[in-house]
């Protein structure tokens, strides 16, 4: 690896933008409330948001706004629209994750997922008509064999 | 076990992803469009913030889909909240609180607005004062839960800010152009009224985003 | 028009009328008599080939036409057809409970399909034909539901793998020759190395063997067919496992050649893929006919005899002389006329009595004597004795092996036959012999309507037994279309040099031995009289119909528990085995996706992803 | 072609203009969603008439590409664009009073405009908007049923689709720091040069993982069956069908334009082997029909994939071909699954209950599991032979699992169809709309099963079409208006 790490402020960034993704995907993966679990979410958008926007910058360059000087180098502004989008975006999603959310605890009173999962297990097998614990699921195999060889005692 | 085995992946990921980050060309992009766009802009435009121009112009339909996706983000929390029925709030906020987000309400509706319509001029625009709009009527609607803003009402404001927005886009259409073409005379660069339909585009999305950020964060709080 | 199109249009005609009229009261008087008339039509076609229609979908060709093999073969559907209808049409349809529009349809949707597939121009044709017919035989064997559904569902799983199988062989051989027609596919697999060809070998083998039941797919058979409703068990029983003789015939014989086969080594031993393919029928001959002894139902016992016959018609085929093929091919015609004979008179058993439970009956021949006379014929034919047509085939076989110089597979054929002789010895003895029971003491003979077609497949199996040249005109035209040597015949057998037999003489001196043997005793004095069963006595104490002297349960107790550890039950632990291993791969599949918090598959996922593509 | 942004925004109007004008009129409120969704499928129709299935472009803002988004409408494209408003119509939600259907209507109509956009936008991130403004859209649908459950499968619905959006945009960001470019043209043009690294695969591998949420790809789709279990039918049809598919032209146009590489199409045909084992396999154990049909759909996606992995039109025609059946058959199925939503046990009877409900499964079934001559077959048998052509050791086995996959489809769903037709005591029977949504699926399998060799042609033209990177290319950044 070409990583040259002291003197570069961006790789910084980059490592700040990675990090904030990574914690987000390992408080994803293991988070066991549902609520953290958003929140983990929300913290690696804005890592991938960061990247988005790192994606753009130059070297020696200045804000895409014209101030009426001499233009100088200005640094990628399609990052930054697109930024502006993702981060609405996930605004959104966020905002509709927590509704989601509430209606969760009114339905079942936990948000954590050991709990939810077993609750929801339950009642989904409530609502199908399947009766049987879990351990029925029986391997729907081929039909047994000893009535079918014909082979009755 | 837990926290190692998330310590490890966590690890491991961002290990690999450093390897792959190493080989970005940081600080030195392409800009394919970029360039293009920073060339043509003040001249095609005419918006002294051209990440607005890109916003509104170049990219606008992203635009529109953001307006879009912020839309039925609301529509669903209220299709998802609205089964609950809304519970009464008794107890209004102390004097203090009330009377501090009286004093913050035309203020904080006066920079929402300033920074929707100089958008096109400074950084900001209408996502930005969207919020800052939004964010006036929840401190007062915090103050006093009883006094909330009408769900028409804001519906009606959300509804007719997206209209808008289309509607723009849609007299263009009409015009013989695309969808979305600028319209208006481009103006003094760096004026405030300047670079054609942008600032009713930015206004539009302003108390759209307003809107619809009050209506969420009201249906969260009930 | 050609002719292949008149009959295609009248099967399809039949098809559509029982789809409209199959609930009609004489829907299967109807259906007997279009047999019949399609029979007509083929018998009017020439025997060398007909073609019919052909189209195209995607790019590519679909054509159907007829040379003398699928004429043969589809003389035999149709015969069969025509005499099972003919049993189904009478007093057995007024006494059917289930859904007879659907059986007669479903009955008629088979024939039609195996015409088609008789008739396919090119391995695309040939696979929508194979699939044709797996479904409609599915169909056939589920409509009885209940158990039957159950065989059925088993019967689907073999069928579709041996389907798919198939599918895979030819998509191979596609994009190694760039078409499916049999000439480039001919082509193609000549020049073809041998590991690829083996691949497809084996590939073939799975798929057709699938529905010929051969070792080791043979697991569905037996109760797939005997749970079907009488007609169509008759058919399935006489000749739908032969489609896949059919095929392996047209691919393994026709398409890659006995030749090659032989010239196609396993690798690192000296067996050679032609011995290959004719241990397997070997086997298929020899421990089904085994298993079948061990049955206590009758229907469940024919239809073991079914896989093992099936296995000598391979035989036969594979040894690819003159003598072994048509042999092979002969068997065909004379196994359909025998198990339909047989499994008319088992099904006319239990139209009767109510069931076919070996350990429950016997004695039925002084009610039943035209039945016992037909049971009789079949058992003879079936076990190869002369003078029924049986007889003919397995000696051709025999023979065959014997000239070819594989004395290990004679002895196995020979095992085989043992087998079959100790079975219908079970069968004819426990159904028909003994003492009567008591409950049966009011029975009558079967019903005219099924009466008349199980004497007349049993006429047949004797007249062909007595002059197979009659028949071995049509075996040496398929002979010659897939391109085997022909046997040279006469009306009475083989006029080869080397083994030649005269069914004629043959047969007129075993009458003519009857006829001293009867001369002499009555001649001597001898005189017979009748003997009521209970006319009787043993250890000084008279019998009554009470008392149980006629011992059928555990037949052949000593014989079983001989072999009964030799191969009991390791199949049916292979497919368990594969069942419980899918089973516990798609719990697996299952967890994952059942599992609440996905997020830790899935950067486990994206870690892996990731890694792949820095890597 | 300016107009061609009107299907996209129209619906998008409409559903804002939708709450005020519920205000006014209940009538209005609730016919004015299909009313539109009719006047885009008719002006797409008319578009396409127009066209004559020749590529056209459409430069929003009138900024030429590829500075500017640019909608870029092929048959192919067209054909999934009718797809949506039409899909839409056909599954339009039962009407609730109230807000709540206003909502949903509003819902519905977000899905359609977004839809409409995935199938023609030709901007990378202008197709992320409409991809997350669809997901939006499609959580609120999903968990409009109101029962505990449904919210939780949304709520995982939300997490993976999340986890899969930022994971997209952080492929986006890859993308963006090697090309400069959001264009699919000019990143085709581009992407030789500097996506031809780990780097360009990475960015591939985000883009998949992202897109491949919707289309039900294997890490991905873990959402999907208690989703569709919980969710009201005719949202899981609208999902399995048309939506799956949309998510499925983004990653064809992705492939075909930009990652065109071994590498690319080999991480395919694994993704979508893994899913089509475990979807299948999961399927054989489901004890309900509505998750058999999710997890058999998953299945189904995987062999898409598979397909979509296989090089040149060929492969492309065979890709198209299982999508094109799959969108036809999953949502006519899960129609089926409305009444028959119970234990699959439990369902003895229904066959004798209503016939027709049966025998449309029955056929569906029988098509799934590709028995010729049913369409089915032909587009498995196109998959097979492809990968037959590639005759690699991954095309082989891929090969294998796929035919052994049938094998265990076969038995699952003929046990079904064996329990349908048993004797029982299950008597509900299917609402006439379900009947009709089915019925229809039915009727256009088989005219396409009669129509055959035109159908083929008619598919080979689009695969050939949309195969044509030089045509899209040149059309796209030649700046036709």
């Amino acid at each position: 690896m070409d990583m040259t790490f002291a003197p570069d402020p961006l790789a910084l960034l980059v490592i700040g933008a990675l990090g904030l993704i990574v914690v987000g995907a390992a408080g994803l993966a293991f988070g066991r409330h549902l609520f953290r679990l958003v929140l983990a979410l929300g913290l690696a958008e804005a890592g991938a948001n960061l990247l988005l926007v790192i994606a753009g910058y130059r070297w020696d360059a200045v804000a895409p706004i014209l101030t009426g000087s001499a233009p100088a180098a200005m640094v990628d502004p399609v990052p930054q629209a697109l930024v502006l989008t993702a981060i609405v975006i996930g605004v959104g999603v966020q905002a509709l994750a927590v509704a989601l959310l509430v209606r969760v605890k009114l339905a079942y009173g936990t948000l954590d997922l050991a709990e939810l999962k077993a609750l929801v297990e339950r009642d989904i097998r409530a609502a199908a008509g399947i009766g049987e614990p879990d351990s029925a699921q029986a391997p729907a195999t081929l039909p047994g064999p000893a009535g079918l060889i014909g082979e009755r005692p | 076990m837990h926290r190692i085995a998330t310590l490890l992946f966590a690890l491991g990921l961002g290990v690999l992803l450093l390897g792959l980050a190493a080989q970005l060309p940081l600080g030195a992009t392409p800009m394919a469009i970029g360039n293009e766009i920073l060339a043509r802009a003040p001249g095609e435009i005419g918006a002294a913030n051209i990440v607005t121009s890109v916003v509104l112009a170049y990219r606008g339909i992203d635009t529109l889909g953001e307006l879009a996706i912020l839309f039925a983000a609301a529509t669903a929390a209220g299709l998802v909240l609205g089964h609950a029925g809304s519970r009464s709030r008794n107890g209004e906020a102390g004097f203090i609180l009330r009377t501090g987000s009286d004093l913050l309400f035309p203020l904080l509706l006066t920079v929402g607005f300033y920074i929707v319509l100089h958008g096109h001029l400074t950084p900001g625009g209408g996502f930005q004062g969207g919020v800052v709009l939004a964010a006036a009527f929840f401190a007062s609607f915090l103050a006093r839960p009883s006094h909330r803003p009408g769900h028409g009402v804001i519906s009606l404001i959300e509804g007719l800010a997206g209209a808008a927005f289309i509607g723009i886009g849609l007299a263009a259409l009409a015009g013989g152009g695309a969808f979305l073409q600028p319209l208006l005379d481009r103006g003094m660069l760096g004026e405030l009224v300047s670079a054609g339909s942008l600032p009713l585009l930015y206004l539009a999305v302003g108390l759209k985003v307003g809107a619809e950020l009050a209506g969420l964060l009201a249906q969260l709080a009930e | 028009m050609t002719p292949l199109d008149t009959l295609y249009l009248a099967s399809a005609a039949t098809l559509a009328a029982m789809l409209v009229l199959g609930d009609w009261r004489r829907a299967g008087v109807l259906a007997t008599l279009m047999y019949g008339v399609q029979l007509a039509l083929l018998f009017t076609m020439q025997r060398t080939g007909s073609t019919s229609f052909d189209l195209s979908a995607l790019g590519f060709e679909l054509s159907w036409r007829f040379d003398a093999l699928s004429w043969f073969f589809a003389v035999v559907t149709l015969g069969t057809a025509f005499f099972a209808s003919w049993y189904g049409a009478g007093e057995w349809l007024r006494a059917y409970t289930g859904r007879r529009r659907l059986f007669q349809s479903a009955l008629a949707a088979n024939v039609f399909a195996m015409l088609l597939l008789l008739g396919s121009g090119d391995l695309l044709t040939l696979f929508v034909g194979w699939e044709a017919t797996s479904w409609a035989g599915f169909l056939l064997m589920a409509l009885a539901g209940g158990l039957a559904r159950d065989a059925a569902l088993r019967y689907l799983v073999y069928a579709m793998a041996g389907a798919m199988a198939l599918l895979g062989a030819l998509v191979v051989l596609f994009q190694a020759g760039g078409s499916f027609s049999y000439e480039a596919a001919r082509a193609t697999l000549a020049a073809m190395a041998p590991g690829p060809l083996w691949a497809l070998i084996i590939l073939f083998g799975l798929g057709f063997g699938a529905k010929l039941a051969l070792l080791p797919l043979h697991l569905w058979q037996a109760a797939a067919y005997s749970e079907t409703p009488a007609p169509g068990s008759v058919f399935l029983g006489g000749v739908v496992g032969r489609m896949g003789l059919f095929a392996l015939a047209l691919v393994l014989v026709g398409l890659i050649g006995i030749p090659h086969l032989q010239a196609l080594a396993v690798p690192f031993t000296f067996l050679t893929a032609q011995d290959v393919v004719a241990w397997v029928a070997a086997l298929t001959v020899v421990l089904p006919t085994y298993t079948a002894l061990k049955q206590n139902d009758a229907r469940y016992l024919l239809a073991w005899h079914g896989i093992g016959q099936g296995g000598y018609m391979l035989l036969g085929l594979i040894v690819g002389s003159a003598l072994g093929s048509a042999g092979g091919l002969l068997h065909v015609i004379n196994y359909a006329a025998t198990q339909a004979t047989l499994l008319m008179v088992v099904f006319g058993v239990r139209h009767r009595v109510g069931h076919t439970d070996l350990n429950r009956l016997g004695g039925l021949v002084a009610r039943m004597p035209l039945s016992f006379l037909a049971l009789l014929l079949g058992i003879i034919s079936l076990a190869g004795l002369p003078p029924m047509s049986g007889f003919v085939s397995k000696w051709m076989v025999y023979s065959s092996l014997i000239q070819d110089g594989r004395p290990f597979l004679f002895l196995a054929a020979i095992v085989g036959t043992l087998g079959t002789i100790l079975s219908v010895y079970k069968l004819i003895h426990n159904l028909f012999l003994g003492q009567l029971r008591a409950e049966h003491e009011q029975l009558n003979e079967a019903p005219l309507s099924m009466l008349i077609p199980m004497l007349a497949t049993a006429t047949l199996a004797f007249v062909t037994g007595v002059a197979p040249g009659l028949v071995l005109g049509w075996v040496a035209d398929a002979q010659a279309a897939i391109g085997l040597p022909v046997i040279d015949y006469t009306l009475g057998g083989i006029a080869s040099p080397r083994a030649s037999l005269d069914m004629l003489w043959v047969v007129g001196v075993m009458f003519a031995g009857f006829g001293v043997g009867a001369l002499l005793f009555y001649g001597a004095g001898g005189k017979t009289h009748r003997v009521h069963q209970l006319d009787n006595y043993a250890g000084g104490h008279f019998l009554d119909a009470g008392m149980r002297y006629h011992y059928s349960d555990n037949f052949y107790a000593g014989l079983m528990h001989l072999i009964g550890g030799w191969y009991r039950g390791s199949f049916h632990w292979l497919e368990g085995a594969i069942g419980s291993g899918l089973s516990l791969v798609a719990q697996g599949a299952g967890g994952w996706y059942r599992a609440i918090n996905p997020a830790f598959y899935l950067l486990a996922a994206s870690v892996a992803l990731i890694a792949w593509v820095a890597l | 072609m300016n107009a061609l942004v009107l299907p996209v925004v129209l619906p998008l109007l409409t559903a804002f203009l939708l709450q005020p004008a519920g205000r006014l009129s209940a009538a209005l409120a609730r016919w004015a969603g299909p009313a539109v969704l009719l006047v885009c499928a008719g002006l797409l129709v008319q578009i396409a008439l127009l066209t004559g299935g020749e590529p056209v472009t459409a430069a929003i803002g009138g900024f030429a590409p590829p500075v500017g988004i640019v909608f870029y409408a092929d048959a192919l494209a067209l054909l999934m664009a009718i797809a949506v408003p039409v899909s839409a119509l056909l599954l339009w939600p039962r009407a609730e009073a109230g807000e709540a259907g206003v909502r949903q209507s509003a819902l519905m109509l977000l899905l359609v405009g977004s839809g409409t956009g995935m199938a023609l936008s030709g901007d990378l991130f202008n197709l992320y908007v409409f991809y997350e403004l669809l997901t939006v859209a499609s959580f609120g649908l999903a968990s409009a049923t109101g029962t505990g459950r449904a919210y939780v499968a949304t709520v995982r619905y939300v997490l993976v689709s999340g986890f899969g959006s930022l994971i997209a945009l952080a492929g986006i960001a890859l993308l963006y720091a090697q090309t400069g470019s959001l264009n699919l043209a000019q990143l085709a043009d581009l992407a030789p040069e500097r996506l031809a690294n780990p780097l360009g695969l990475a960015a591939f591998a985000c883009l998949l993982i992202g897109f491949g949420v919707k289309a039900e790809l294997f890490p991905v789709n873990n959402w999907v069956p208690d989703l569709y279990a919980c969710a009201g039918k005719p949202i899981s049809a609208l999902l399995a069908g048309v939506v799956s598919k949309l998510a499925v032209l983004v990653l064809l146009r992705l492939t075909v334009l930009v990652f065109d590489s071994p590498e690319a199409r080999e991480m395919l045909m694994v993704l979508g082997l893994a899913g089509l084992v475990t979807g299948e396999l999961a399927a054989w154990r489901a004890r309900d029909l509505p998750r058999l049909l999710a997890y058999s759909s998953i299945g189904q996606l995987g062999l898409l994939f598979v397909a979509l992995s296989l090089p040149g039109p060929a492969g492309l025609a065979a890709a198209l071909a299982v999508a094109l059946h799959h969108l036809l058959v999953k949502p006519a199925l899960f129609m089926l699954a409305e009444r028959w939503h119970g234990s699959l046990d439990k369902l003895a009877g229904a066959g004798r209950a209503s016939p027709l409900a049966a025998g449309l499964f029955t056929l569906f079934a029988l098509s799934l599991v590709g028995v010729p001559p049913l369409p089915g077959f032909w587009a498995k048998l196109l998959v097979l032979l492809e990968l037959a052509r590639g005759a690699g050791p991954f095309d082989l086995t891929a090969l294998a699992l796929v035919l052994a996959v049938t094998v265990v489809e076969a038995h699952y769903l003929f046990r079904l169809v064996g329990i349908l037709y048993s004797p029982g005591e299950f008597r509900d029977r299917h609402s006439p709309r379900a009947l009709a949504v089915a019925g229809l699926g039915g009727a256009v399998l088989v005219a396409a099963m009669l129509t055959l060799p035109a159908v083929s042609d008619a598919l080979a033209g689009l695969a050939s079409q949309a195969a044509d990177t030089a045509a899209y290319r040149t059309l796209t950044l030649g700046g036709g208006l």
